[in-house]
Formats: C-alpha cells, structure tokens, sequence
C-alpha cells in the first residue's frame, strides 16, 4: 500500500507546510492570522519530527497489549509531544499579548496597533 | 564538598525552578520573605556556580548525565552513543554562567524596591527566576533538544517580563514582538535539529561533532541554527526587535533579557565551532560573522546616535557592541584553518571578542539600570524632557559616567581592555575592519555626551525640583555592576588569563567536549 | 510594495532549499540510523520498570526535558495570569 | 449561558470526562497517554463547562488562588520526585525494584502491571495536577477577561 | 599581573593610571601658575548673548533633539535609507528574518560547491 504514495511525502508536506505558514507570517498584517502562521508552522515541524521516528510495518513502541514485530523510534514521538506542549504554552501566552494589545489599541492590525518604531 | 560539585551543574539549574515553583506560594507570607527567600536561593545558587568555575578551571570538563547511574557516565554500559540528556560545562559554560549569574544578582537586589508598589510581584519573581535558569540551562546543556527546551524557557519567560507593564500599549508591543520572534527562530532551531538527528540519530551535540559529516542538510540545518540564533542576539539586519523589546521591560530585567541575548550568542559559537568546527569551510563562515558584525556594528551605532529615547539608545548600542564580538570572534572563525595566523593574531581576536561580552553585559546592565533609575523617579524615557537631573540624582550620575565612558572605551575601564585587543589583532587582518570599528567607538562616545548633557547637566527644571535619589538596593544593585566594571578595567590580564582564555580554549579545541562524552570511540 | 516581492522570492527560494532537504532525508518508513532509539526500545522495561517506551523515554531517559516542558507551561501560565492582572497603581502613560 | 440541554448535557458528561483524564493519567507508564494528554483531557472537560455555563459562574466554583496553589504544587512535586535521585544522579529512577512501583515487567510483550515503573507514574500525575490546573487557570482568566475582569493578584 | 599580554604589545592599566595622576598634578600645577583676576560671582560670568535679553536658564538647556543637528542633516540620505527599514511592524522582522536564512543557505551551499 505504501508504494503508491511517493515515499518522501511526510517530509515534503511539512515542508511546504512550512512554506505557506511563513507567507502567512510575513503578508498577513492580522495579529490573529499571524499567530495561526506561528501555529501552522509549529505544526508543520511537528509533522516533520514525528515522521522522521517512522519504521516501515511499525507499531506503536508500546509492549502493553498486542505483540508487534518492529516499533517505531520512540525518541521523536518524546520530541514531538514536548514540542506540542511547549508551542502551547507560546501561543497562549502569544493570544493573552494580543487581547491585551487590542484593549489598548482597539486595532488588531499589526501597523495600525504599532507604537514604536525608528 | 566533593557531591556538591558533583552534583552542582543539576543545582544550580534546579534550584531556581525551585525556587520560581515555590515562588507562588511563599510569597503569601510577604514582600519581604519572598524578597528574603529569592536572594537566599540566588545567593546559593552564585556560591555553586563560584565552586563549579574553580573545579571547571582546575580539573577540567564536567560531563552531568541525568539519570544514569553515575554523572560521568555518558556512554549506558559500555554502548556506543549517549542515551540520557546531558549537561557539559567547559571553559565557554561557565564564563557565560559567571555573567548571566553576576547580572541577575544585581538585577535581582536592584528589583527589591523597584517592585515595592507595583502589583504582580509574586509572579514577576517567579518569572524573573525562571529566566535565569533559563539562561543557565542554555549555557550548561549538551544535547540539542535540551537546548531548544531552555531558549524556549528564557524566550518565554523573558517576553512575560517585558510585557510586565501592562497599562502601556508599547509594554505589551515590545513583549509580542519578541515572544513572535523567539518563537518563529526557536521553531527553525527545532526543525533543525529534526534535520540533524534524522541522519545521525543523536541529540547529544558532542555525538552529533563527533559523527559530523557535513552533507548538504548538514549546511541547510547550519543556516536554519545560525540565522536563528543571530535573530535572537539581535545582529544587523535581524535587529528590530530588540530596541522594542529593550526599550519597554521593566528596570532589572533589561539586562536579563540582554543576557539572555548573548546566551544565544553563545549557542551560535557552540554551534560553529563545537558541532560543525572540524568540517566548515572555515573562512566562509568567518566572513558571513565579520560582515554581521560590521554590520551590526556601524547600523546601530548610527540609530543609535539618533534617537531621543533613553533606553531605545541603549538598546541599539547594545546592538552596535554585539557587532564588536561578532567582528573578533568573526576573524578568529576566519583564521581558524590556519595554524600561524590563529597563533599570532586569531586566538587573541576570539580572546577580544569574547572578553567584550562580560564586559558589555556589564556596563550595559549598569547603563540599563541608571536609565531605569531616571524612568523611577521622573516617569519618562523622553531625552528631551529630562534636565538638570545630576543636581539631585548624584549616585545615578555617577553610575552612569562609568558605564559610559565603559561603552566607549575610554581607558582605564573595561570597555577599552577587550575593544584593545579586538582593534589590534582586526588591524591584522584587515586595517579597514579596524577603521571601522574605531570610528564606531568615536560616535558611541558622541551619543552618551549627548545623553549625558541632556538629562543629567543644565539647569534645574522646574518639574525635577522634587526629584530625589533612587532607594538604596537601587543603588546596591548598580554599584556591584559599577566595581566590576572597574574591577575589569583595572585588571583586565587577570580575567583574560583565568577566565576568557579557558572560554576560547574551549571554543578553538573541540576535542576535550567531544571525548569528554564519547570516550575512546574514534 | 519592493520589500514584499523580494520577501516572496526570497521565501520561495528558501522554500527550495527546506523541499530539497527533505528529498535528501532518509525515505519516508527507512531511517538509516537507530542506535539510540533501539537502546531504549530494548532496556526501558528492565531499567525503568515502564512498558510505555514514550513514556520512559519522556520521565526517564529525557526527563530534564520533560522537566523543561513543564516548566515552560508554568511559565506560560505565570506569563498569562501576569498580564491579565488587575493594575491597581496606575503609573505614568508615557 | 446555554440552553438547558446543552447544560444538562454537559453536567452529564463531566463525570465520564474526568475519569476519562484520570485514566489516561495513571495508565501513562502502561498505554498511550501519561500527564500531559490526560490533563488536556480534564480541561477539555473544563472548557466544555465554560462554554455551557459562563465564566461568571465557573468562577463561583474554581478560585484562582487554588489553582494556582494546585499548579505550584504539581511542578514543586515533579521537580522533588526528580531531586530524590539524587544521591546517585538527579532524575535518577530510584523506585526501580522497590516496593512502591517498582515491579519490572518480563522483557517482551506483556499484559502489563500498574504496579510497575518506578517514578514514572508519580510523575504522571505531578504533571497531570500542574496540567489540569494551569490550563484551566489560563482558560479561565482569558474568559473572565474577556467579560471585562481582571484577574486578582 | 594586571597587565593584558597579546601578541606584540602590552597594556597595563596600573601603569596608566599612575601616569595619568602625575600628568594630573602637573597640568593641576600648571593651572594654577595662570592669571587670578577671574572672580565667581561678578559680571564676569554672566552671559552675554550681543545684548538681547538672557532668556532664563532653564529655556537656555539644549534638548536633546538638537544636539548635532548639524550631523544628522548632512547625513539625510543615509539616515532616509536606514530609517526605511526600520518600520517597527512585526512581519517585515519575519521577512528579514526569511530572507537571512535564505541567503546564508544559499552561501553555505555555493559555498561547498
């Protein structure tokens, strides 16, 4: 089954992923879509670091339960969970500035809400 | 004494997250056990990382492995690559532990009654204990996740400070600016190290040295780490952040987030010259830091001429100087394949530039904080509001002299000692380099006599009458910076042979952190 | 406007690099090199008492990085519940 | 505020929720899952309750101070769970072969022993409690704020 | 000891120190060998601005926006060009930071060719 999908297309994806993540960073001038970039582009390296521990016909690296010939790495599901927590933690701390930002400005646009500069 | 070495590079990370997790609940008893309590656990912590630089300095590398069954014990039995996390401490470590301890003490004692009415305290400590071990972390770890755990952290935590003062609009910008920036670079780190552990299935960053090949995703994941951590050190023309993010965080966290800056810096060095060292195109690479370096240099020294903020100035002056390590770090980098020229001038360029860090940290702390001191009392950044503030803020003025005639290299303090040797050894190796970063020293000494004439000489404005001289711990905390400053200027052989010549030895020879983990393996 | 279109063909030319990469990783399913994961997938029963391999390898053999995980949700907790106090000293405007 | 199904709904789901959590927590050294994803669940729980209800009233039952008493002990029990290795290594696994948790499961697949570990799931459920409590602090002190309070000190 | 040894050259703080302290006591001596007519507190040191009226001293400080007006005016073109860049909104970061990590991959790249 998996000769029909190109074998390198997790990693392509998450790197086209990232792709259109950074052109919604840079042209997006809404504070919110620009923190949905940030979230698409930690999802697209999460993508990429959960593919990377991927073995061929592999289970889960679990021995609980149902017995598996070959596991899949273990160490980049670890990376990819702390990852996940820890993109958490940015954008909710990311979101907070923004409603704050927005109470003071009442603008949510990232050149009209701007105060320093030069 | 013996496990407490032992055990001291865990300590010194662990007992500030301790301490920031008890922070919350202790500081129900008070201001002043919560103040007590977080100086005590500092006080240990600057005691450990005082043992761990002599033990560092007298025996040599420590490898920490968490959760073995002994901390040497890199390698689990007898296998061939490292399975736990690590911390390695060598000469570079420790040097950066020393400056990133050194600042947050004396940011901590000056934050004391800075912080006395605000609200938010007990957080603002936590956060502010977080960071340090942020800080520390990043300086002591060996293993490239743990690594982007610890920016991660620093990032956070010192966004959360900046935008500690929420009833300014521009508080909360400069806090979002940063907290996107670190965020977007932290997350190109991390792909790296994807990249990284995909081909050699290893995090530790002495394995992945000592494995290197240098393939093409090798130079791809170099690109993503160095632009990444130039971004968060803030080098021309990834820079704008940091005058925001300067400008706006609260007195005695500037000079942590400015650490904070140049721990990255030294996550850039240990990436290039630990992991990639042996294999790099050497001159190259040296060439792309000597051109951010100049770079840096020459663009924020002029914004910086130019602005009438007080701390934005500063800020783009710590640009400007970040340029100056850059530029003699640059030139070792650009010699580093070749044996005579590294022996007679590149060594000492790196020794230059790594010396300008503790010395800038210093000084630019002290200038943080004096600009912090006037913000206290007067309520403005704004240059030209300010007048005649020396009549009544003696001690601030004062303070502020030294950290600007630092910053400007005037003899005998310590901005001259490592701009002395990063002129002479850049003359070396190109004369206009050397013009250039001359003539940069000329213009920083301008913009501070501005400052200088501007806010603290003139007559007494009518508003300013009531000014008085900031608390005590203010003071207490900018002296300390102020006698090292002195200190450094007045013995600058001495930190150069004990503790910047370990740093660069460390950062020139790989070999020790590579076997200190991977033994006898080839 | 110039700024914009020099960031697209910039971003496109970094876009290049990051799919070239990645056609350069190892295929997709067969990684070339696994010391380190196959170690723990063989030891963690008998060094750490867990059948979960994740989880051993999350609070045991990476636990300062699980450590660092939590921390920075604490962090980000302390962070959020930071600005979102209530300011009761106004001080200046500036 | 909701309509009455939909917080009828709700109160009869939260149970099954919370257990949910709960069992994802403590099985986190034996089955996909552990203290993160299980306390994700609970707040999930959580969240579903501020949608059906309002903050205003969540906030009668849920106090900040708690909360963030819950989180500082959840981390400060993490962090002394990874200090008392150290008298060999900090983080070093002690429970191993102990009494408590300490079981060693026969290599290989197996059924699988609660009992097994060591401070794998104690830690679990350091890190579930900090979980549960910080999310639901956040998620609550953006709602209330967004309704126009500020969160106290 | 206090001295910094590099290559070629030497620099001693102590030395200097020293060296500037007798410098200080000679011109210290020299000045006052110097002519003893100035008298604080006379006409002496009032300001004489061609004989307008002195305008008072606290509109007599230079702000800080003034100081070298002269400098920035000759160097308009530069600080135009180096203004531009700075626009203070958070995407143009992202895009500098894009456009580094694209030039730098493509530098390492060519670089090994």
């Amino acid at each position: 089954m998996m000769e029909h999908v190109p074998l390198d297309f997790p990693f392509i994806a998450a790197a086209l992923l990232m792709g259109v993540s950074l052109y919604i960073i840079i042209f997006k001038k809404n504070l919110i879509k620009l923190i949905m970039g940030v979230a698409m582009l930690a999802a697209g390296v999460n993508l990429f670091l959960v593919a990377l521990g991927y073995r061929a016909g592999g289970g889960a690296p679990i021995y609980t339960g149902v017995p598996k010939e070959t596991m899949v790495m273990p160490v980049p599901q670890a990376l990819t969970l702390t990852s996940i927590v820890i993109n958490v933690a940015v954008l909710a701390l990311m979101l907070t500035m923004v409603i704050r930002i927005y109470r003071h400005t009442g603008s949510l646009d990232s050149e009209k809400s701007r105060k320093l500069k030069g | 004494m013996d496990s407490l070495i032992y055990h001291s590079p865990a300590l010194i990370v662990a007992l500030p997250l301790v301490a920031a997790f008890a922070i919350p609940l202790i500081s129900r008893a008070g201001y002043r056990v919560r103040s007590t309590f977080s100086l005590v656990i500092l006080g240990l912590v600057t005691f450990l990382v005082a043992v761990l630089a002599v033990d560092v300095h007298t025996v040599g590398i420590r490898v920490y492995t968490f959760g073995a069954t002994a901390a040497e014990l890199a390698l689990p039995g007898g296998y061939m690559v490292p399975v736990r996390i690590m911390f390695q401490v060598d000469g570079m470590s420790i040097f950066m532990g020393i400056i990133i301890t050194t600042v947050t003490l004396a940011a901590l004692i000056y934050s004391i009654h800075f912080m006395k009415d605000q609200t938010g305290q007990a957080r603002f400590y936590s956060l502010m204990m977080l960071l340090y071990a942020g800080m520390m972390g990043l300086a002591f770890t060996g293993d490239m996740f743990n690594l982007f755990v610890f920016l991660e952290i620093a990032s956070i935590a010192g966004a959360g400070l900046a935008a500690y003062r929420t009833n300014m609009a521009d508080a909360l910008e400069g806090g979002f600016k940063y907290i996107v920036v670190s965020a977007i670079s932290a997350l190109m780190v991390l792909f790296a190290i994807g990249i990284l552990y995909s081909q050699y299935n290893v995090l530790s960053i002495a394995a992945l040295a000592n494995y290197m090949q240098y393939t093409t995703l090798d130079m791809i994941a170099l690109g993503l780490l160095g632009g990444a951590f130039v971004m968060k050190l803030a080098g021309v023309p990834l820079h704008m952040w940091a005058p925001d993010t300067y400008t706006v965080a609260p007195a005695g966290t500037t000079p942590m987030i400015l650490a904070a800056s140049y721990t990255s810096m030294y996550a850039l060095y240990r990436i290039t010259f630990t992991l990639y060292g042996a294999h790099i195109d050497s001159t190259a690479i040296g060439w792309i830091v000597i051109v951010v370096g100049v770079l840096s240099m020459f663009v924020g020294v002029m914004m910086a001429v130019h602005q009438t903020d007080i701390k934005r100035m500063m800020a783009y002056h710590a640009i400007s100087q970040g340029g100056y390590m850059l530029l003699g770090v640059g030139v070792g980098l650009a010699v580093l394949a070749n044996p005579v020229a590294l022996a007679s001038y590149g060594r000492d360029a790196i020794n230059g530039g790594v010396f300008h860090i503790i010395n800038h940290v210093f000084y630019k702390a002290l200038l943080f904080m004096t600009a912090e001191a006037i913000f206290f009392r007067i309520g403005t950044r704004d240059t030209n509001k300010m007048g005649g503030l020396a009549r009544n803020m003696k001690w601030t003025a004062v303070f502020y002299i030294i950290g600007a005639l630092a910053i400007s290299g005037i003899p005998p303090l310590n901005g001259f000692a490592s701009k002395l040797l990063i002129y002479e050894t850049v003359l070396q190796f190109n004369p206009v380099l050397a013009v250039i970063a001359m003539f940069v020293s000329l213009v920083t000494l301008a913009s501070f006599a501005k400052v200088f004439y501007s806010a603290f000489t003139g007559p007494e404005m009518p508003a300013y009458r009531e000014v008085r001289e900031v608390p005590k711990s203010m003071i207490i905390g900018m002296a300390i910076l102020a006698a090292c400053v002195i200190f450094f200027g007045i013995f600058p052989g001495l930190i150069v042979d004990n503790l910047v010549a370990p740093a660069t030895e460390a950062l020139i020879n790989q070999a020790p952190y590579i076997n200190a983990v991977m033994g006898a393996v080839p | 406007m110039n700024r914009q279109v020099a960031g697209l063909i910039l971003l496109l030319v970094l876009v290049a690099f990051l799919v070239w990469g990645m056609y350069l990783v190892h295929p997709f399913g067969y990684p070339d090199a696994s010391d380190m994961d196959d170690y723990m997938i063989e030891n963690s029963q008998e060094e750490t008492g867990s059948n979960n391999v994740v989880a051993a390898v999350l609070f045991d053999y990476r636990g300062l990085d699980t450590l660092g995980e939590a921390t920075i949700l604490f962090t980000a907790v302390t962070g959020v519940l930071l600005l979102l106090r209530l300011s009761k000293r106004k001080e200046n405007n500036s | 505020m909701l309509s009455k199904i939909v917080r009828t709904v709700a109160n009869g789901f939260i149970p099954f929720i919370m257990i949910f959590g709960l069992y994802i927590i403590a099985h986190g050294h034996l089955t996909p899952g552990g203290g993160f994803q299980g306390g994700a669940v609970v707040v999930s729980g959580v969240v579903m309750l501020l949608v059906a209800f309002s903050s205003q009233e969540l906030k009668k039952s849920i106090r900040e101070r708690v909360l963030s008493i819950m989180e500082s002990s959840g981390a400060l029990i993490f962090i002394i769970l990874a200090f008392i290795g150290i008298g060999t290594v900090f983080f070093y696994n002690l429970l191993v072969g102990t009494p408590i948790f300490g079981n060693i499961p026969d290599f290989g697949p197996n059924l699988g022993d609660i009992w097994t570990g060591g401070v794998i799931p104690l830690m679990n459920f350091a890190v579930g409690l900090k979980v549960i409590a910080g999310l639901t602090a956040v998620v609550l002190a953006v709602a209330l704020f967004s309704g126009g309070e500020e969160v106290e000190e | 000891m206090s001295a910094l040894t590099y290559g070629y050259a030497v620099w001693a703080p102590i030395v200097w120190i020293i060296a500037m302290v007798v410098i200080g006591i000679m011109v210290f001596i020299w000045r006052n060998r110097g002519q003893k007519s100035y008298k604080q507190g006379t006409a002496q040191t009032d300001v004489f601005l061609s004989g307008n009226k002195v305008p008072p001293e606290e509109q007599r400080h230079v702000k800080a926006a003034n100081i070298y007006w002269g400098f920035f005016e000759s160097l308009k073109g530069l600080y135009d060009a180096m203004m531009k860049p700075h626009t203070g909104i958070v995407n143009d970061y992202i895009i500098w930071f894009v456009a580094v990590l694209a030039v730098t991959i493509l530098i390492l790249v060519l670089a090994s060719l």
